[in-house]
């Protein structure tokens, strides 16, 4: 990992002298020459420096978290609400059930989903709670028992683990879902988390999980299902948010660095926009000619 | 030669496609690994299908549950394969020149075919299979979810909190203002439709993009620079 | 009634599949194995004859072909896509299975560099680019102040006040999912905005896609009642 | 135990197959009852409309119909009427699917109006490249060249032999292969890929204007790029293309459709105030007893 992130980084200084170099003899707009498009697209040049600067800041945040370094992060309300759900569930000692999206291991939400699940488990471990995570790819059981497997060992009690409560129940996106609204229906779970990258079923489990009166929540990045969960939902972990819920959780250099890094972008960005709208309100229109990507 | 070596092709092909934006020199190179991850691609889907066909296969040696449906499955999938695939390889491999068609006759007042046996263009079975098994099917799937949108709408879209409250809204002023009916019940009615639609609603999607956008660029840089190496599997 | 016997088999597989709404059941579930397995035979056919026979076996036989009679051409190159492509299927066999993170890293690299560009162009910004705008747009105020009637003053407030509520709506909602600084005060009351403009959207998104489930649903009972009843409806 | 329970508390929760019903009742009844109302066109459909209303006749357009049966009810009214405008301004017409199965609903549109209603030859004045897997591999490389991408028709034919492709230039090398040689480029999208991809890597990479018709599920997103102007018009959903035939005079299912769609909506709108009045009456009900 070192060497390359080493080379990776002399590549960045060196891009970006080469970039003082070319902004310096830079010439404004060339118009597209389609026959010879020469050595450099120049016209490109302020999308080149968007994305050096954000791989910069994001880069240097990542060796920054790896160095030791900790960043802030503001609680996420979402989390806290999965810590409620989970402690009410045990208190009424029922079963918490939790959906770690329908799609296979190669979607990064998956993956997110659990580092959450991770979390969860610590949490009903310490009071025997059954945590029942339906599965929809059989790629993801293996990686689903593992890691309720690992978080049940790492608060020490492992016999409460129960390899029967992952359940595969179908590839079939209908079938998957019929299944766990079978479960919502027979096992009455008192909180339902469903985590992870979802589609047309999200509106029928959370319906199902509304009639069962359990406390829900809902976490994904799949922006076009976020409606239906919101609507049905006791909160809902919206985009970016269920990213940053996991970064949070994992406290891994990787993770919290990108995220501190992004942040850092988007402070850069409202200032860029608050001066730009300035400069275009009072009729100065150079800034944003210059942003037009081309 | 297990982690390093895809790690590279990986890196190595990450870049020349960011670099063919900015130096149009590097195109010659990027457009034919353009080509070989069209032909990659197209594979990893044959993949996915040879999948589907093992693991059903595998459920019905072993007589596992729903084995019995299994079996339609793989009928279906030998049937299309036989008319799309194998007939149309036989007749390249040997150069077979006549078109083989069955059909052409009528019954109960319809006539049907001839319908060709080889091939996947309008007027081979392939085709009609797709239009009257592939087409009904998946549309009908999808049309299942106005019924559940229907019954989500009544049994669990609860109004609870202010944000609750603008979403109904938003959602009501929508779906009137947008078809006809609307401008029926009050002509402003779609102008406020579109104002929500190209004003507010543009705000937050905007937010979104933008935000979906950093975090892309992130992973990709992450992947190329070979920092991130979760695709590449355990081992 | 319908005659044609094509119809009559697209409305029993119809009807089979909207059994679902009743309940889970093994018509549906027989439908629906028999659907994955026609598409997955369809897809695979479709593959072989739009891709893999123009783009990789005509290309590797004339550069094989080109072999023999001495002339090397581009084309040779597609060789190696086929042995990359080929490594593939060492997923099917365990033992070998590891082979098959070449081509995957080929096509990990591809999407991803195209991601970096597609996102950072089309998406970052182009987005902000437009988002530089004046806080009112010129000629709604005239426009605003020259409207008669209810109706015509009110959707010439909002135009006048358009860019304002876009920008308005950008910068809390962007700043909604800043997490560096806690939710509190005066931040704590530009987040709460930033939340009312993602439910606006949210909303605009339900009934969206309360049109296009609708549309589908309609054209199904379409195809029941006309093609196949053989009912006159609109 | 359920007999106990109050009416209220019971139709709140009702069993969902009697929500179906209803749905099921409302909009088969206007199947029935053919109500015109008059459409309202809005201006990013005017803008679709603008965009292909300027072009030449003997202009090219890369018709991309990036969909499946899934989407086919929303999707081929756009399509046909599309597909209408382009064949009466003659303008010259390549088409293809990123979609593995959308190539037999873009042949059967094709068929249908461009040599059905408009009498057009295959090969000269339109063609059907079919389907290639690939994604944005396949947008960005298209901007290189087409034949590179599709060396052969969805029938097999090289493109070499199909006269539209086959045209040289002054300078001896293809007339037409590249998005430079493309006037516009008509999406017609259901999802991935589609029109999100094309504005990404295609409209500033290779400088071509877009326009979209989407299914309503993915429209409310793309709102961001008219505004911008990477789509120079969108249609949205069946309203979408009921508004679209409107502007070109040839009303289709779109048109037809709107009726029964408008009761639709209607009936979700009354759902949801009905399930939120029976919500709060049973929430105040129930506190009183508590």
């Amino acid at each position: 990992m070192r060497p390359v992130t080493a080379g990776a980084f002399r590549l960045l200084v060196r891009g970006t002298a080469s970039l003082v170099l070319l902004a310096a003899g830079a010439v404004p707009a060339v118009a597209k020459e389609v026959e010879d498009p020469g050595f450099f697209h120049l016209e490109r040049l302020n999308i080149l420096f968007h994305l050096v600067l954000f791989a910069f800041l994001f880069f240097l945040c990542i060796r920054l978290a790896a160095g030791g370094r900790k960043f802030f992060i503001r609680k996420i309300a979402g989390l806290e609400a999965v810590e409620e759900a989970v402690g009410r569930s045990t208190e009424m000692g029922k079963a918490v059930l939790y959906v770690p999206g329908i799609d296979d291991v190669n979607n990064i939400q998956t993956i997110y989903s659990m580092i959450i699940l991770n979390h969860v488990a610590k949490m009903v471990a310490r009071y025997e709670t059954p945590l029942i995570v339906p599965i929809c790819r059989p790629f993801v059981v293996p990686l689903a028992e593992e890691t309720v497997k690992q978080a049940y060992l790492d608060v020490g009690s492992p016999d409460a683990f129960n390899a029967n409560n992952i359940r595969y129940l179908s590839e079939e996106q209908f079938a998957f879902t019929a299944g766990v609204d079978g479960i919502m229906l027979r096992e009455k779970p008192a909180a339902n988390l469903y985590l992870g990258s979802f589609f047309a079923e999200s509106l029928i489990l959370a319906e199902t999980g509304f009639q069962t009166g359990a406390i829900q929540i809902a976490g994904t990045a799949n922006v076009h299902q976020l409606p239906f969960f919101v609507v049905a939902c006791d909160y809902t972990l919206m985009g970016e948010e269920f990213f940053a819920a996991s970064a949070y959780l994992s406290e891994e250099p990787k993770l919290i660095g990108t995220l501190k890094g992004t942040d850092l972008m988007k402070i850069y960005l409202l200032v860029l926009l608050i001066v730009g709208v300035l400069l275009e309100t009072f009729g100065v229109t150079g800034l944003s000619t210059w942003m037009e990507p081309r | 030669m297990r982690r390093e070596v895809p790690l590279l092709i990986t890196m190595i092909v990450g870049w020349f496609m960011v670099l063919e934006f900015f130096f149009p020199q590097a195109e010659k190179w990027s457009s034919e690994l353009q080509n070989w991850a069209i032909i990659m691609t197209a594979l990893a889907s044959v993949l996915g299908v040879a999948n589907v066909a093992r693991i059903n296969m595998l459920k019905v040696s072993r007589r596992d549950r729903d084995w019995r449906y299994s079996i339609v499955l793989l009928a279906g999938m030998a049937f299309m394969v036989l008319l799309g695939t194998v007939f149309p390889m036989v007749r390249s491999l040997f150069h077979i020149d006549s078109s083989w068609a069955i059909g052409g006759g009528e019954f109960m007042g319809v006539t049907y075919g001839p319908y060709r046996l080889s091939g996947v263009a309008a007027g081979t079975v392939f085709n009609q299979f797709y239009d009257f098994m592939f087409v009904p099917m998946q549309a009908t799937m999808f049309a299942l979810l106005a019924f559940f949108i229907a019954s989500a709408a009544y049994r669990s879209f609860r109004i609870r909190s202010v944000e609750a409250g603008l979403l109904a809204i938003a959602a009501v002023v929508i779906m009137i203002g947008r078809v006809p009916l609307g401008r029926e019940i009050w002509h402003g009615l779609p102008e406020i439709s579109d104002w929500i639609m190209s004003v507010p609603n543009l705000a937050a999607k905007r937010a979104i993009l933008i935000g979906a956008a950093l975090g892309a660029i992130a992973t990709g840089l992450k992947v190329i620079m070979g920092i991130e190496r979760n695709f590449l599997g355990g081992d | 009634m319908s005659h044609d016997l094509w119809i009559w088999m697209a409305a029993i597989l119809t009807l089979a599949i909207m059994s679902y709404l009743y309940k889970d059941n093994p018509v549906y579930k027989t439908a629906e194995y028999l659907f994955v397995g026609v598409a997955s035979g369809y897809f695979l056919s479709i593959y072989y004859n739009n891709v893999m026979v123009p783009n990789l076996f005509e290309p590797v036989g004339a550069g094989v072909g080109g072999l023999f009679t001495g002339k090397f051409t581009w084309d040779l190159w597609r060789v190696g896509a086929l042995i990359l492509g080929m490594m593939l299927f060492t997923r099917l066999i365990p033992r070998f299975s590891w082979t098959s993170r070449w081509p995957m890293g080929l096509l990990v690299g591809a999407y991803s560099g195209l991601a970096i560009i597609g996102f950072a162009q089309g998406d970052f910004m182009s987005q902000i680019q437009d988002s530089l705008i004046p806080l009112v747009e010129p000629g709604t105020a005239g426009a605003f102040a020259a409207a008669h009637g209810f109706t015509a003053r009110l959707i010439a407030a909002l135009d006048l006040l358009a860019n304002g509520v876009l920008l308005l709506g950008l910068l809390s909602t962007l700043y909604y999912f800043f997490f560096s600084q806690e939710h509190i005060g005066f931040s704590g009351r530009v987040a709460k905005v930033g939340i009312w403009f993602l439910m606006i959207s949210f909303g605009a998104s339900y009934g969206f896609t309360v049109m296009a489930r609708v549309s589908l649903a309609l054209d199904r009972l379409r195809f029941l009642l006309s093609d196949w009843i053989g009912l006159r409806i609109i | 135990m359920a007999g106990s329970e109050p009416i209220l508390e019971r139709l709140e929760h009702a069993d969902r197959r009697w929500i179906f019903l209803i749905m099921l009742v409302a909009i088969t009844v206007p199947l029935f009852l053919r109500v015109d109302l008059p459409i309202r066109v809005s201006p990013e459909v005017k803008g679709f409309y603008a965009a292909l209303e300027a072009l030449e006749p003997g202009d090219i357009v890369y018709f991309a119909a990036d969909y499946d049966p899934g989407s086919k009810p929303e999707l081929d009214p756009m399509i046909k009427a599309a597909l209408d405008h382009l064949c009466r301004k003659d303008v010259r017409i390549i088409a293809a699917t990123l979609w593995p199965a959308g190539p037999p609903l873009l042949e059967a549109a094709l068929d249908s109006i461009a040599m059905g209603r408009y009498h057009k030859t295959y090969g000269t004045d339109f063609v059907n490249l079919g389907f290639k897997e690939g994604k944005e591999n396949v947008m960005v490389q298209l901007g290189k060249s087409f034949r590179a991408v599709y060396p052969n028709d969805y029938y097999g034919t090289p493109v070499g032999e199909l006269p539209l492709l086959a045209a040289k230039n002054a300078a001896g090398g293809w007339a037409v292969d590249t998005f430079r040689d493309v006037k516009l480029l008509v999406n017609i999208s259901a999802g991935y890929p589609g029109t999100k991809e094309w504005v990404q890597q295609v409209r500033t990479r290779y400088d071509i204007p877009i326009v979209s018709g989407c299914t309503a599920v993915s429209a409310p997103e793309d709102y961001a790029y008219i505004r911008s102007n990477q789509l120079s018009g969108l249609l949205g959903g069946l309203s979408g293309a009921a508004e679209y035939e409107k502007m070109i005079g040839v009303p289709g299912w779109g048109t037809v459709g709107m009726s029964a769609q408008s009761l639709g909506h209607v009936t979700i709108v009354v759902l949801i105030l009905i399930g939120n009045v029976l919500y709060f009456l049973n929430r105040r009900r129930r506190k009183e007893a508590a």
